[in-house]
């Protein structure tokens, strides 16, 4: 069970906590070509290593937030309230 | 006929937790209940209206005479108050007119669970990954967390009690995991 | 090849076991291959081997960056069904099963293939419905599946909990009695083995660092651990690691790649009769031939290449292991590890031309690859060799997500209501 | 049998108690202290089991948790027992019944030896190589007696009496281990005044302490110390399994098994998960086995194992001893046998010139030493008689009576835990043996675990970690050399062919199988591991691996560095399944969802039905009544005059804010600015590609306040959903969302009388037709309660929804059940209301849909807001390869032939059902039912292209017969609505 540092309420248990899956993924727009829309909707970098993603604190103060794993260890790199930029 | 029913409904408001014997498990008295969602420029002016301090920490509760308000997210709160109290809508529309707020009547999605004794801590550490120590859970933390398979509102109200918030239909089985764990801990 | 047999065992006997090749050589690889598969599992070792056998190709090597069947080959809990849903899956997996059948005497090599029974039970309406929807299209495509009632079920699997006072009763069960389990070592091995003889290069602890592509955008060959290789046809098969080769040429992938863990106990003597699924409250069982209870879990919620899962997900299919059979619940955890499984939006698989002439993919096999190897290497060593689909492998392009063509076995079976 | 090999004196048994216990029957005793392993061993038994493969008589070879060969049964009755425990891990208690296994019929006669005397033709991987033919024998014939063959101990065949316990808990220092290092770290962390908790697999803390009388001492001055801590948590009977990412280590606690009998009240163990700041991993370090010709005879054991038992347990192992070594502490267990009265026939040490303390305490006491010597074959049959030992390198060997034997190849240090948490191992070549390298996580190793051989160095080790793990600075590291030993087979001169020297005794993997599989090709030690099995066995490779490792560094001529190491994986000792299920047994597995109505529904006969966590009420069957009558009764009063239905499931989320409805638009399909206050909408919503996965009526109760019902399963999902869009995509709405699933019950009244029914209970609203036309909402007071009243139907006839605060609910449901009885109102259940919207071609989302259908394929198109410039899935559905389909599964209605014939859900329909196997498959039925109202039964399916096929027949082929069905509209009852209003 990871330990997650969630923005708000600082680290917590990862049973708290929903996955989100890859972050920054632009919502493409409505005249988006059907090439764009299908990258948007299915395609994702599933980074081996540092990879941008989502968790909601679901089960805690209910904000979803962007968090740097590294993907191969499980360890945080930093995690970030929607809308930040990252360090 | 319609007061005949609702003598009814009340009598089974405060009726016990079913199969819950053990005296250090209690279902609070019927309690009125809003999430209310604040943003920053209305805390103060909420504030003043319900006699709150909503400027508090998140994961924090704050009381003011009966009505305490846990902060369960960065703007959102759980006003808990005796089911006497019907001036809660009235006040914050009169002291928020023209600001943003949003509150909505939960008193009867949740039932609370009073949980006292020395054991308290451990029978919730049973299946609650917290870390309910005093120092990193004192007393007054109010959190959203998990108890096995339920979420719940875990409030400290002293060193070996607590006062859990539960969504209706999930008390029941929070009450018989609480009674099946405390079954190895003495009173 | 020499030839394995009870006759050839029992000269050996005699002999001091000093007679026995080795089961394949171990390759340095050659400046330039006909076809280059990356990824040294079931499914690429059995490519390698249709493309020569069927294909008639000599010049072929395998690429592995660690050992061979050391992948989610070697990690998965050998469950072998066919009864999908879709016309398009059930095909594809009875093509495989079909293979399974007769796998053990086309490499002489005792894959275990044993057709026990796979029991997927029931736990409400819905499942239910969901369930005879799947025995009546099976019969329909020649599929073997049929409904138990709770009692014929326990009938078939004795340990099986049916009684009362269970969160989640057992409301019936559908069988497909061709299914069963194989031993996932051998179909590696087997198919090492077997490939070997036809000439195909197996080159174990070379890892793929890049993909080159000629000046028409074609593939010309890859880097590796240990020097530049030129193919112009490369095919990869890496499962969990599918999106970071793809990104080598360029190509986002539809994929996601999450822990996926499994765990026995001690062995016993026989007691548990054939595999057991429960989709609904996440528990696969089966016992091995050495005795061991095998025992699938579910997947982790993140994306991780940390080849291992967490506590909690494997406690969560212990407590439905000890509901459905109580008197496992003494039973011990020997041993728990962790796969990396690519899962696709529709937990679909893809065995399919790239965009990128010369490159072909075949990933996204999620949690049930292992029962789809003969099946899954057949068809993309034909895809390979023709470039182009097979008739069953066709609906599993890349194309079908753009195309809202989607093969979603899983959402098929959605809970609502 | 009395304890004939019980020493007079010594130990840290208690003799004033005598425990009872039996073992295959035989009645035995022992006393307070004793292990399973070492009461047996008091008795004179070694022989306590047989190998997995050849069925080998074996004895006790080891102490502790690294026990290959003593696997016991061991339980009072079947819901007790648990089979393969190891016989020194097992604590004795009074009445202790244990049973040996692998044997038919009995330990000392078991016909599966068969295979040991033909064991030239089951070398490593035999199995793969044969049994082929014939095609289906495999299953049939071999498999079953492979089979019975293999496993070990058997299943218990009652379910489990125990109860489990589970905790999380946290800490600052968690020091796995409580020998001399781990006391040490403990108790230097806690001076800080840091939370520690220490845990150690044996009843009392002291580790190798315990086998050492004379620093009894030390230990119980350092408990005494322990003890006085408050800020320490003591965790005996805990062995730390797991170690697990971001530091949490998982624990499991023997609470009960030990006392035997005890109540099944009390919990048999308990799993911890402990997240720690610091781990110290002070886990010891264990003995290596010698690998020699016929080496696993009972009798044979370890040297520190015996020394165990003769310092610890006051047990004679052993009348005349031969001790094999290549490291100096074998020394000390010959010292020590012989003081214990043990005849030690011969010390033989395969180095050549061996230096150490131990050697000269041996000459001191005038024990014969043999250097540079091994031993190349043991006699005895089910106890070793004894063993012949030869000059290394010379053929001429010396026959040597015994009837035990010690081996000492050096020590492993425990690094299971730290390679876990994926810390690096180091190899060190002066101890020829892996010891931690680069942590990953913040942890230490400690004492021998470390590499440290002697106690001093433990101990101070230990006091290092505990001053490094709460942040305090470390004067000097640690600085100690141990001893390697020997890895691989020793040097025996015999015909490799002939002799086998086991590696792995309980899964009988000798060092010819490992020269085998190198032979065969398998290289990596994971291929030498899985096609030799060497290292799978329940003690997961303790005593083998590095044996192993060194048979394979010796025959490819590679350093064992470049070879590395096998996987280490949880657990480090087998647990017991039920400590991870914990509490979670029948009801508490997962909560029982139930509504305010359920219980007037359990009391008025109701059968319930699963779905997601609630229950629902299916049908409330009278008297005798099937479900099929029950319901027909229930659909015509529906349809008649008025039913009842809980409705309290539906998920509800409240939507408020100054954009809620913009927020609406966004996220459904349908258009929502224009509704006005007071109407209800049927929305739609969809997944970003399109495809449906909820529905639901929407009220507008103000302009900023939404009323949305979702389905009950998606009630969580679809709000998360909502939350996902709010927070991170559609950031510029001010807009709040609240699930108010629980705070209403939801009484569904619906038929022609429904208003007659709820006219006399409703204060404050006009519900009339005029007043209140479909699709509408008011709040009013219903029963003198605070209500939302909708009016809105799922069965086509007119219908009241009455939200009520949930506490409310069955008092409000009373009293409609009592003001409906002059109308002769019906409680009806999901069957029924399924029925009722099936007759008028209603969707379920997840019975029509299956994840896969767009708003046109189930005839939805109608509701999608043609004129919002977006929503969640409207690009989706815009993709030209799916709008350019035309082959689409379509929602139909389907008329049987026969009336009489209801389908089964999930058939599927063909054109031809005359054609050959594998079918063209059309479509398949989602929905079936006898429908009371039209006579006849009804169906609803996806069809490809199924519009434009109404009218035609097509097939549904069942087994042995078809069943022709015409293609219709959906809707089958009351096409034009005129019933909704009564």
């Amino acid at each position: 069970m990871l330990l997650i540092p969630c923005p708000y309420c600082g680290e917590r248990p990862e049973i708290e906590f929903s996955y989100g899956g890859e972050a920054h993924v632009v919502r493409a727009p409505a005249n988006a070509t059907d090439a764009e829309w299908t990258a948007f909707l299915y395609q994702r970098s599933n980074a081996r290593g540092s990879y941008a993603e989502r968790w909601r604190h679901a089960h805690g103060c209910g904000r979803f937030f962007n968090a740097r794993r590294n993907t191969v260890t499980d360890f945080f790199e930093q995690t970030y309230k929607i809308g930040e930029v990252p360090a | 006929m319609a007061d005949i029913a609702l003598a009814h409904a009340d009598a089974r408001r405060t009726a016990p937790l079913p199969g819950a014997v053990d005296r250090r498990i209690e279902k609070s008295a019927p309690l009125t209940r809003f999430v209310l969602r604040l943003p920053e420029e209305s805390l103060t002016a909420a504030g003043a209206a319900l006699g709150l301090d909503f400027t508090a920490p998140i994961n924090r509760a704050v009381t003011s005479g009966d009505r305490t308000a846990l902060r369960l997210g960065p703007d959102e709160w759980l006003v808990l108050a005796p089911a006497t109290d019907a001036a809660i809508p009235g006040g914050l529309a009169a002291g928020l007119a023209g600001r943003l707020f949003s509150l909505v009547d939960v008193s009867h999605r949740q039932t609370g669970i009073r949980l006292a004794g020395p054991h308290a801590a451990a029978m919730i550490n049973a299946v609650c990954p917290l870390d309910l120590g005093l120092a990193a859970f004192p007393v007054g933390m109010a959190t959203r967390t998990i108890f096995a398979k339920a979420d719940i509102v875990l409030w400290r109200t002293s060193p070996a009690s607590f006062h859990l918030e539960i969504w209706r239909s999930f008390a029941p089985y929070v009450a018989a995991l609480l009674h099946e764990i405390g079954r190895e801990y003495p009173d | 090849m020499q030839k394995f047999s009870a006759f050839a065992l029992a000269k050996e006997a005699l002999s001091g076991q000093k007679g026995w090749d080795r089961q394949w050589r171990d390759a340095a690889p050659k400046p330039a291959y006909e076809a280059i598969i990356v990824g040294g599992g079931g499914h690429g070792l059995g490519t390698a081997y249709y493309l020569a056998k069927k294909h008639g190709l000599r010049n072929i090597a395998v690429l592995e960056k660690g050992w061979i069947g050391g992948g989610n080959t070697g990690r998965n809990t050998t469950i072998i069904r066919s009864n999908y849903l879709f016309d398009e899956s059930a095909a594809l997996y009875d093509h495989a099963v079909k293979l399974w059948e007769g796998l053990s005497a086309d490499l002489n090599y005792n894959v275990m293939f044993s057709q026990r029974g796979v029991l997927m039970l029931s736990h409400n309406v819905h499942d239910e419905q969901v369930f005879k929807r799947h025995v009546h299209a099976n019969r329909l495509n020649g599929v073997d599946n049929e409904w138990l009632s709770p009692e014929q079920a326990k009938s078939f699997c004795p340990p099986l909990n049916i009684g009362p006072g269970m969160r989640h009763a057992v409301t019936g069960a559908a069988l497909q009695r061709r299914a069963g389990t194989a031993r996932h070592d051998a179909v590696a091995w087997g198919y090492a083995r077997a490939a070997d003889a036809l000439g195909v290069d197996i080159i174990q602890n070379c890892e793929v660092t890049g993909i080159d592509r000629d000046a028409s955008g074609r593939i010309s060959g890859v880097q590796t651990s240990r020097g530049a290789i030129a193919t112009r046809r490369l095919g990869i098969v890496a499962a969990g690691n599918t999106s970071v080769l793809m990104a080598m040429a360029g190509q986002r992938m539809p994929l996601e790649s999450y822990p996926l863990q499994a765990l026995v106990s001690e062995p016993i003597k026989p007691i548990f009769p054939c595999v057991v699924m429960s989709n609904t409250i996440h528990a696969y069982i089966s016992q091995s031939d050495k005795g061991e209870l095998v025992i699938g879990a579910g997947t982790d919620a993140y994306i991780s290449y940390s080849q291992r899962g967490a506590l909690h997900i494997s406690s969560h299919t212990l407590e439905a292991i000890c509901e459905l059979f109580p008197m496992f619940r003494r039973m011990r955890m020997l041993r728990n590890w962790g796969g990396i499984v690519d899962v696709t939006p529709d937990r679909s698989p893809i065995i399919a031309r790239t965009d990128v002439p010369g490159l072909y993919v075949n990933c996204g096999w999620g949690t049930g690859g292992f029962k789809a190897t003969p099946g899954s290497a057949d068809l993309f060593a034909y895809t390979m060799a023709k470039d182009e689909p097979h008739r069953i492998n066709a609906p599993f392009n890349l194309e079908r997500f753009g195309a809202g063509r989607l093969i979603d076995e899983a959402a098929a079976a959605a809970v609502a209501h | 049998m009395t304890q004939t090999y019980r020493l007079a004196t010594g130990g840290l048994i208690d003799r004033s108690r005598t425990v009872p216990f039996t073992f295959d029957g035989k009645a035995m005793t022992g006393h307070a202290g004793d292990t399973l392993a070492s009461a047996l061993l008091a008795n004179g038994v070694h022989l306590v089991g047989r190998s997995f493969k050849y069925h080998r008589p074996r004895g006790i070879v080891s102490a502790g948790a690294e026990e290959p060969n003593a696997l016991v049964g061991v339980g009072r009755d079947e819901g007790h027992y648990t089979p393969n425990l190891r016989a020194t891990q097992v604590e004795l208690y009074h009445g202790l019944r244990a049973e040996s296994q692998n044997r038919m019929p009995s330990l000392e006669r078991d016909v599966g030896s068969i295979t040991d005397r033909l064991w030239r033709f089951f070398p490593a991987g035999f199995y793969y190589k044969t049994f082929m033919w014939p095609k289906g024998a495999w299953t049939k014939f071999f498999e079953p007696r492979i089979r019975a063959i293999a496993g070990l101990g058997r299943s218990p065949a009652a379910p489990d009496a125990a109860r489990y316990a589970q905790i999380y808990a946290h800490c600052d220092v968690l020091v796995i281990g409580a020998g001399p290092a781990g006391l040490s770290a403990a108790l230097t962390a806690a001076e800080t005044g840091a939370r520690v908790i220490i845990c150690d697999e044996q009843a009392q803390f002291g580790g190798a302490l315990l086998a050492e009388p004379g620093k009894s001492a030390w230990l119980a001055e350092q408990r005494a110390r322990l003890a006085g801590f408050a800020n320490i948590t003591m965790l005996p009977r805990t062995i730390a399994f797991g170690y697990f990412p971001h530091n949490m280590i998982g624990l499991a606690q023997d609470l009960t098994d030990h006392q035997g009998e005890a109540s099944d009240d009390a919990p048999r163990g308990r799993l911890w998960q402990v997240r720690a700041r610091q781990v110290i991993t002070a886990t010891g370090a264990i003995e290596r086995p010698l690998v020699f010709p016929d080496n696993d005879r009972p009798g044979i054991m370890l040297a520190d194992a015996a020394r165990t038992y003769v310092e610890r347990y006051a047990v004679k192992p052993g009348n005349r001893a031969v001790v094999f070594t290549a490291h100096d502490d074998a020394y000390r267990a010959a010292v020590s046998l012989h003081r214990a009265g043990v005849a030690i026939a011969a010390i033989v040490d395969l180095r050549e010139s061996p230096a150490g303390p131990g050697l000269d305490a041996a000459r001191t006491a005038g024990l014969p030493v043999r250097t540079h010597a091994t031993i190349i074959g043991t006699e005895g049959n089910l106890r070793v008689a004894a063993v012949s030992v030869a000059t290394i390198g010379e053929t001429k060997s010396e026959r040597i009576a015994c009837d035990l034997v010690l081996m000492s190849g050096g020590f492993t240090p425990s690094v299971h835990l730290f390679s876990q948490s994926r810390g690096k191992l180091a190899f060190d070549p002066a101890l020829d043996a892996f010891i931690p390298g680069t942590p990953a996580e913040p942890t230490i190793a400690a004492g021998a675990a470390a590499g440290c051989q002697s106690l001093e160095a433990a101990i101070a080790s230990g006091r290092a970690a505990g001053l490094s793990a709460t942040g305090q600075a470390v004067a000097a590291p640690v600085a100690e050399t141990g001893a390697a030993g020997f890895l691989g087979e020793v040097p025996h001169g015999r015909d490799p062919a002939s002799v086998r020297a086991f590696v792995d005794f309980q899964n009988d993997v000798t060092a010819k199988d490992i020269t085998l599989a190198l032979s065969e090709g398998f290289r990596s030690i994971e291929h030498v591991k899985r096609y030799t099995t060497t290292g799978m066995a329940t003690d997961q490779g303790k005593t083998s691996n590095m044996n192993a490792l060194g048979i394979v560094s010796k025959s490819l001529g590679v350093a064992i560095p470049s070879i590395g190491t096998t996987t280490f994986r949880m657990p480090y000792t087998p647990i017991p399944f039920g400590y991870f299920a914990g509490y979670a047994r029948g009801e508490l597995v997962e909560p029982v969802r139930e509504t305010p109505i359920h219980a007037w529904a359990a009391e008025h006969g109701a059968v319930f039905e699963d779905v997601s966590l609630w229950k629902r009420a299916r049908y409330f069957p009278r008297g005798a009544e099937t479900m099929h009558d029950a319901v027909a009764r229930e659909c015509a009063a529906v349809r008649a005059g008025v039913g009842l239905f809980d409705a309290s499931t539906l998920g509800k989320i409240e939507i408020t804010g100054p954009d809620a409805a913009e927020f609406l638009n966004r996220m459904y399909v349908n258009a929502w600015t224009k509704l006005k206050p007071g109407r209800l909408r049927y929305g739609i919503l969809l997944r970003e590609d399109g495809f449906i996965i909820d529905d639901g009526v929407v009220g507008r109760i103000a302009d900023d306040r939404f009323h949305v019902t979702t389905t009950t399963g998606g009630a969580a999902r679809v709000l998360n959903m909502m939350e996902d869009y709010l927070q991170t995509e559609f950031t510029d709405l001010k807009v709040w969302l609240t699930s108010t699933t629980e705070q209403y019950a939801v009484i569904a009244v619906q038929g022609p009388r429904a208003r007659a029914v709820i006219a006399p209970l409703v204060e404050d609203a006009d519900i009339s037709a005029a007043a209140m036309p479909h699709m509408s909402v008011v709040e009013c007071r219903v029963a003198g309660v605070p209500a939302r009243l909708f009016r809105v139907s799922f069965t086509g006839e007119l219908g009241f929804e009455i939200n009520v605060p949930a506490d409310y609910g069955r008092a409000v449901w009373e009293a409609v059940a009592q003001a409906g009885q002059a109308h002769g109102i019906v409680p009806y259940g999901t069957e029924t209301m399924h029925v009722l919207r099936a007759e008028k071609g209603y969707i379920i989302v997840g019975q029509e849909t299956d994840g896969t259908a767009t708003p046109d394929d189930v005839g939805l198109t109608w509701a999608i807001g043609k004129a919002k410039p977006d929503f969640v899935g409207k690009r989706a559905l815009a993709r030209t390869a799916l709008a350019s389909q035309t082959d689409r599964k379509q929602l139909v209605g389907l008329l049987t032939a026969d009336p009489a014939e209801v389908l089964e859900e999930g058939a599927h329909l063909v054109a031809d059902p005359a054609q050959a196997v594998p079918m063209t498959m059309l479509g398949h039925v989602t929905s079936s039912y006898w429908s009371a109202a039209l006579n006849r039964s009804i169906a609803l399916a996806m069809v490809r292209n199924g519009r434009a096929r109404i009218g035609q027949t097509l097939h549904v082929p069942l087994p042995g017969r078809s069943v022709a069905v015409t293609l219709t509209d959906p809707v089958f009852y009351d096409p034009e609505g005129a019933r909704l209003d009564g």
